[in-house]
């Protein structure tokens, strides 16, 4: 709650930076239009043209929201095909896309993190792994997924996967890298004594690995793990382009471009932008939560 | 993960089934021609494997040298032979153990001293990514994938030696214009944005929400509005690509910054030491292993968004473009290519920054000791 | 003894500490009084977690007291922390791993704008002082537990400050090795004047250092007796087995005998 | 019931009404098919998909269909719905363009992904390079939208009678300000959304007897689709499940794309073809075909369906 | 002493341990000899730096020496290891931040496999032995120096290891506690027949625990001095002030001295 204060005043400095850009970013189609119109704009017909334009370079913040709310809040409680109409989520509204992306997002974060967590215990604790998997898995990441992506989906729809599943698995892919990267930092982050003692103790992998290397990765996963699901939204939503963009925020974003809407693309954006940012603080608090309970609360 | 360790039997004795199963189910294709080439190269390079913990100093080596070059063989016999039999997958399963048990012995081998280390350490990883290559080219020729789904890697090969002028070209278009500079830019952004937010309680709390939020905006939706800012040419992708490192590079700083004991700390306060100074000689240095893994992320999602911001409109080079331009015109060898100089070029700026990190984080618990 | 009469380096005043944890409130400090002149070596004794470390944190404003009044210099310890008036031994080494030695002794001297000839010198005298000359470019974890406890007590000997906190400095040293840098300290002390606050386990050393020595007890942490030392200000290690050195010595572990009874 | 998969060549729209319509009347079921559509995107190659199994016909353009065929694609044109093409160029009047020959010098946005072929064959006969210069062309590659014309970084752009050219003049430009090259015009049309399978599938008849079927039925759904626009617009947008498309741009793009339809069956009429092969051919120095395709139409189909 | 004739629970011929360093070699170890027979109570004393910790660590498998050879219980070190001949207090008290104290006192027996009732009986047992049976609950950022240095000895007595290696473990302790502790370790050896390595720089307490004393000095570590004490088995406090006592004491501190005259 203490939080709140900064939090308005930084929003508020930033909306005014907006709408402060909004004119200079708009103004030159407006006035090529009232070029193109014979006419002449006055300084105060310019502000409210640049504020109004169907296809803006640079929305205002209050057609974003206005977008937002009308396609969320609107159009599922008045719109024909909304949840108060049809008991159904409409595919207009950005609840429906958002859900879509959303559960594609968490199934690929799941099986990433699984993943990068299991091929960092193999890259720790096996040294051909070390030696050999991790320079194959940075690689991997270099590889644009846009490029693969269709190809991955033809490929599983040719074997009759489509839907959720070609979706996560972009997201997967995205998901484990962060998640690699931070826990073989944190697994290998107890110190000498630390590991002495478990030697002393001649405590086996399982063991060093459960009392020791586990506990003590905790920060280093919980920084991974919110990049990771930053990058298995991204990747559900890049997924999303090739599915025959269909359905999700992804498709909503693309259709938006392809139709020039401006305002749709940023309003999808937006809801992508909470999407992630309430997955990370989401994380966030199991974090706090859990260094709470290790003792290691700041 | 002892049992990880002492793989070598569990290699050992799959190895051996492979082989006996490729025997018994008769190693002969379709035109009924035996193959006798890659079953013996294999029977050799177990004997050799059972030969080699009796054997140390040049006898080892020779001997290690021996089977790399009978699993070559073998490898290079199921290739060129009669292929897609149940036999010939034995044969090809068998392959791929061997070869596992080499990348452990090489990762194993006692490292030497100097530049033959650093090379000695590149025969792990080269081996296993030469027996990923093979194992696609085998899969792509045996299981004859149309090659406007999926070519093998000696076309594509083929492809980057025709194709080097076009290949560097969109090189230095997406990599060094749009991924470097972008990733330069989005970096030292984070780090001031950390330090700005660091500096002060009360932008650390109204900012950093703020800026995680904005921060975790999707590039490819921010892509087509880059493209209609910037415009079609490299800085909108330089753009797009400080928007996607921004993110990880802010979190790890933070969190790294965050990363120093109470003791340490306290040390700093008896001396009175302006926020700069603790800043520069403590907590900078402790968040280091922190900041360096979120330029290691940073830089290999510098170069995807480079890429992947072409697809939203770009002149016409640049590796983004010619992966969508040549997709479409299923010209697969070419795509690929093009994959595989991202996969190089990301790799070894990955590297540099791995190499740089071992130099600064020494101290680090994960960098002294293995 | 001199200059008792002049006003006090450290005035603590009903000084009570309480920290709030999981199961319940540990009461560190309580009530605790005491007066230290400048120039004066001051010992804290007592059983483990009486307190000592966390009131030389206070003194230090490392730690805010719950209740209770402290000035130090006649200001608060805030004000003294910021005009640098205090050298800290900690009880563990605390060096940073991506410095040297002479690196680690060094950091001081940058944050405080010493000259970078000044830095060189005074670093090897310090590092000559505990004996660590040969290893000014290792790094910490190259060195022994007593050989970076001397490395931390010469990061705090680098600078002049006025007023020295040292928490345990030489538990990890030798016999041969103590004496001969309780010595030194002595020797330092009488050359520059500086307070100093010493947290030992060793009745003997507190007895031959300090003009005054606290005993203290815990649970809660307060302090039991105050002995000011009659002994001269000139101090030969013979004179250990002088009767006043026995008997002040007997008098310190009476009192933390009774410490211990308490529990 | 037989199981078809048609793998579409861009978004849910009524570019691709006349299948819609056939699945939503019921003219598939009819026929005894059990048809699937699925809708393409961007980066969605329909040859790709046919190649990989998704899919046993698909809509694609003529062009990069004869350049997969020399890919080692062998795809085969079974039917020809749409007889005209509805490409073009559109340019700012005020850029002062106003024929081909102010093209050296300007910046042109082109789709490529395989739709660049009928562009690149237009400048091979203009004779203009399209690798900048003061001489060529500065050729952009257009991304979705309109975009680079309306922010003024293309001269001219790409555009499609019924899609693009609409969205030019709804963001508020108004035809007079425009300047237009239709590929038709030029003598540079090559044939657009045709129906593709793969060669091998055609020595089968059952296969060929179901293809006749689904042919028959698509063509009685673009008939419908012709008839009643508005309808047609609207189960188009039943079937879009981005709920991005709206009922004016689709009821117009319908009555844009019937005019495409005129004069055609769905049996592919060889002279266009032998028109779109000489222009593909006639690429100068770097013809987009090679060679004289062989057996890259067949009239089974057709005659099955029709006869 | 008793068992001398019995095979040595540990015997190290000519170990020698030299560390690579960015300047150079550091030889920790030279050319050491040492024969403990089981039961024995051995003390190591020697200058900061000299080796004590570097020779505990390689009779538990922590260091592989560079030369000489080493064997415990007739095995090499690591078999021993394997075999959880050891439990080891380390000079610096290592507690895991994430467990409380009960919590890393447990730890030996989890990954030993007690029973969950038999961990709670001896954790609550060696909390008691340590005086810590409050601070059960309490993480290791909330106890003073001293008592966090107890916790760690609890975890190594809570299960019953056969040698017992403690590096300083006694160092934060005022002299009460020390003594107390001093007492309970004799009483624990007497009862368990445990074979004991024990690092200290007090010499008073080298000569009143053990039944060896093993004197080092520095540069290189290598042993200048092994004295067999004649002390009794039962040794009362009063003990200390026996002339044997003093005697002993004389000879060990005049060894000390003479491993710091040569630096
Ligand atoms: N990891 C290491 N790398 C390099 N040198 C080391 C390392 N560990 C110890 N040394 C060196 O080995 C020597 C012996 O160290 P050791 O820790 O055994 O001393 P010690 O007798 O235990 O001293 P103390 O009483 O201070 O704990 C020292 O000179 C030290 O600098
Ligand atoms: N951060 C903390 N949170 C909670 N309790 C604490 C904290 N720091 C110290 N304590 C408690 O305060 C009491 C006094 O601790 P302190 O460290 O001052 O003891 P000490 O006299 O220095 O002991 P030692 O000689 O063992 O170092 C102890 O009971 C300890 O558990
Ligand atoms: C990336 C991209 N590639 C191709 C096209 C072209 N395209 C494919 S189908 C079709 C017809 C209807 O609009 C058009 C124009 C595009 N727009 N964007
Ligand atoms: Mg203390
Ligand atoms: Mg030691």
């Amino acid at each position: 709650m203490r939080n709140l204060i900064p939090v308005l005043v930084v929003t508020a400095t930033l909306i005014a930076l907006w709408y402060a850009a909004v004119v200079p970013m708009n103004a030159q189609w407006a006035q090529d239009q009232a070029r193109r119109a014979g006419q002449d704009l006055g300084f105060a017909a310019l502000i409210s043209e640049t504020m109004t334009q169907q296809r803006p370079r640079l929305p205002a913040p209050h057609q974003v929201m206005a977008e937002l709310w009308n396609s969320t809040v609107v159009e599922e409680m008045t719109g024909r095909r909304g949840f108060m109409n049809t008991g159904s989520l409409s595919n207009r509204s950005l609840v429906y896309h958002g859900w879509v992306t959303l559960s594609a997002t968490l199934l690929g974060f799941a099986i990433g993190s699984a993943l990068g967590v299991a091929l960092a215990v193999g890259i720790v604790h096996n040294r051909a792994m070390d030696a050999s998997v991790m320079p194959w898995a940075i690689a991997s990441q270099t590889i644009p997924i846009l490029a693969i992506a269709p190809m991955i989906i033809v490929v599983l729809n040719a074997i009759g996967i489509t839907g959720l599943i070609p979706k996560a698995i972009i997201s997967t892919y995205l998901s484990f890298f962060p998640v690699v990267v931070g826990m073989v930092k944190g697994l290998r982050a107890p110190d000498h004594m630390q590991l002495d003692l478990m030697r002393t103790y001649s405590a086996n992998g399982v063991q060093v690995f459960g009392k020791l290397r586990w506990p003590s990765s905790m920060p280093y996963l919980f920084a991974s793990l919110k990049v990771a699901i930053a990058a298995a939204l991204v990747g559900a939503i890049v997924a999303e382009l090739p599915t025959g963009a269909v359905a999700g925020l992804g498709a909503r974003l693309l259709s938006g471009s392809y139709y020039g809407q401006t305002v749709q693309i940023w309003s999808a954006l937006f809801a992508a932008a909470i999407l992630a940012a309430s997955m990370v603080a989401l994380i966030g608090l199991i974090q706090r939560a859990t260094l709470k309970r290790m003792g290691m609360a700041a | 993960m002892m049992v990880l360790r002492d793989s070598g039997g569990v290699q050992w004795a799959g190895m051996t089934l492979g082989l006996l199963a490729a025997i018994a189910f008769g190693m002969t294709g379709a035109e009924g021609q035996p193959a006798f080439l890659p079953l013996a190269a294999l029977l050799a390079a177990l004997l050799v494997w059972l030969a080699l913990p009796r054997a140390d100093g040049m006898a080892h080596l020779a001997l290690l040298a021996l089977m790399t070059g009978a699993v070559a063989l073998a490898a290079w016999g199921l290739v060129v032979g009669p292929m897609g039999h149940v036999g010939f997958w034995a044969a090809v399963i068998a392959v791929w153990l061997g070869a596992w048990m080499l990348v452990a012995i090489f990762a194993d081998l006692p490292r030497a001293d100097g530049l033959v280390g650093r090379l000695q350490s590149l025969l792990a990883p080269l081996t296993f990514g030469a027996t990923l290559l093979w194992l696609w080219e085998v899969t792509v020729r045996a299981l004859e994938v149309p090659r406007v789904i999926l070519p093998a890697p000696s076309a594509i090969w083929a492809r980057i030696l025709r194709s080097t002028d076009v290949l560097w070209v969109d090189f230095v278009q997406t990599f060094v214009k749009g991924a470097l500079s972008g990733y330069a830019i989005g970096v030292g952004a984070a780090l001031v944005f950390a330090l700005l937010v660091d500096r002060s309680d009360f932008l650390r709390r109204g900012l950093l929400p703020v800026g995680n939020f904005l921060a975790a905006l999707p590039i490819i939706g921010t892509a087509p509005i880059m493209v209609m800012w910037f415009g079609f040419d490299w800085p909108s992708k330089a753009a797009v690509v400080v928007a996607m490192v921004f993110f990880p590079m802010l979190v790890n700083t933070v969190q790294g910054l965050a990363a120093t004991e109470a003791m340490q700390r306290d040390l700093m306060r008896t001396y009175n030491a302006s926020w700069g100074q603790s800043l520069l000689k403590l907590r900078l240095p402790a968040a280091m292993p922190f900041i360096f893994n979120g330029l290691k992320i940073a830089s290999t999602l510098a170069l995807i968004g480079a890429i992947v911001a072409e697809f939203f409109g770009s002149p016409t080079r640049g590796m983004g473009f010619r992966i969508s331009t040549e997709v479409g015109r299923l010209q697969l060898d070419m795509v690929w290519a093009e994959i595989a100089v991202a996969a190089l070029a990301g790799s070894l700026f990955y590297g540099i920054i791995a190499l740089v990190e071992k130099g600064v984080t020494f101290w680090h618990p994960s960098q002294r000791g293995r | 003894m001199r200059d008792t009469l002049t006003a006090p380096v450290i005035s603590a005043k009903n000084l009570s500490l309480t920290f709030q944890t999981n199961d319940g409130p540990v009461h560190a400090l309580k009530d605790v009084s005491l007066d230290i002149a400048k120039g004066e070596f001051v010992s804290f004794i007592g059983p483990s977690g009486c307190g000592k470390t966390t009131l030389l944190r206070v003194i230090a404003d490392l730690e805010q007291p719950t209740e209770g009044t402290l000035t130090v210099n006649g200001m608060s310890p805030e004000a003294a922390r910021k005009a640098r008036a205090y050298g800290y031994v900690f009880q563990a080494a605390g060096l940073y791993p991506w410095r040297t030695i002479a690196g680690n002794v060094k950091l001081p001297l940058e944050i405080m704008g010493f000259s970078r000839s000044e830095q060189e010198a005074r670093v090897e005298r310090v590092l000559e002082l505990v004996e660590l000359s040969g290893f000014a470019r290792k790094f910490p974890w190259q060195l022994s537990g007593g050989m970076q406890q001397r490395a931390s007590i010469a990061r705090a000997l680098a600078f002049d400050a006025d007023i020295l906190l040292m928490d345990e400095p030489f538990g990890a040293l030798d016999e041969i090795v103590r004496d001969r840098l309780n010595e030194q300290l002595l020797e330092l002390w009488a050359r520059t004047e500086k307070t100093i606050g010493f947290v030992t386990h060793s009745i003997p050393e507190a007895v031959y250092l300090s003009t005054k020595i606290v005993v203290m007890s815990p649970r809660p942490g307060r302090i039991t007796d105050i002995i000011d030392s009659p002994l001269p200000r000139e101090r030969p290690l013979e004179l250990r087995d002088s009767p006043e050195f026995i008997e002040i010595a007997h008098r310190v572990r009476e009192g933390l005998r009774a410490g211990h009874l308490d529990d | 019931m037989d199981d078809v998969t048609l793998q579409l060549k861009w978004v849910t729209q009524a570019q691709f009404a006349g299948y819609y319509v056939a699945l939503e009347n019921g003219f598939y079921e009819e026929e005894d098919l059990n048809v699937t559509i699925r809708a393409g995107g961007p980066d969605i190659a329909p040859p790709q998909v046919i190649a990989g199994g998704g899919a046993d016909v698909i809509v694609e353009w003529m062009p990069a269909a004869l350049a997969a065929r020399e890919n080692g694609l062998p795809l085969v044109n079974i039917a020809q719905p749409f007889k005209a093409s509805g490409m073009m160029l559109t340019c700012l009047a005020e850029t002062g363009i106003t024929g081909p020959e102010d093209f050296p010098g300007r910046t042109l946005g082109v789709w490529f992904f395989g739709n660049e072929y009928p562009f690149l064959s237009w400048m091979s006969t203009l004779g203009i390079p399209t690798d900048g210069g003061d001489e060529g062309v500065e050729v952009l590659r257009q991304g979705f939208n309109v975009d680079p014309l309306l922010q003024q970084q293309a001269d001219c752009i790409s555009t499609m009678t019924y899609n693009e050219y609409w969205q030019v003049i709804d963001a508020g430009i108004s035809e007079d300000e425009l300047v237009t090259f239709k590929y038709e015009d030029q003598g540079v049309a090559t044939l657009e959304d045709g129906l593709y399978v793969m060669e091998e599938n055609l020595e089968d008849p059952d296969f060929v007897d179901k293809m006749a079927r689904f042919v028959r039925a698509s063509m009685r759904g673009w008939e419908w689709a012709a008839e009643n626009v508005e309808e047609a617009a609207m189960i188009v947008l039943e079937y879009d499940d981005t709920g991005a498309q709206t009922e004016e741009h689709q009821t117009r793009m319908m009555s844009e794309v019937a005019l495409l339809l005129e004069g055609s069956n769905g049996t592919l009429d060889m002279e266009d073809y032998a028109r779109t092969v000489a222009t593909l051919l006639g690429g100068g120095s770097d013809p987009v075909i090679t060679s004289e395709p062989e057996g890259a139409v067949t009239s089974a189909v057709t005659d099955a369906a029709f006869n």
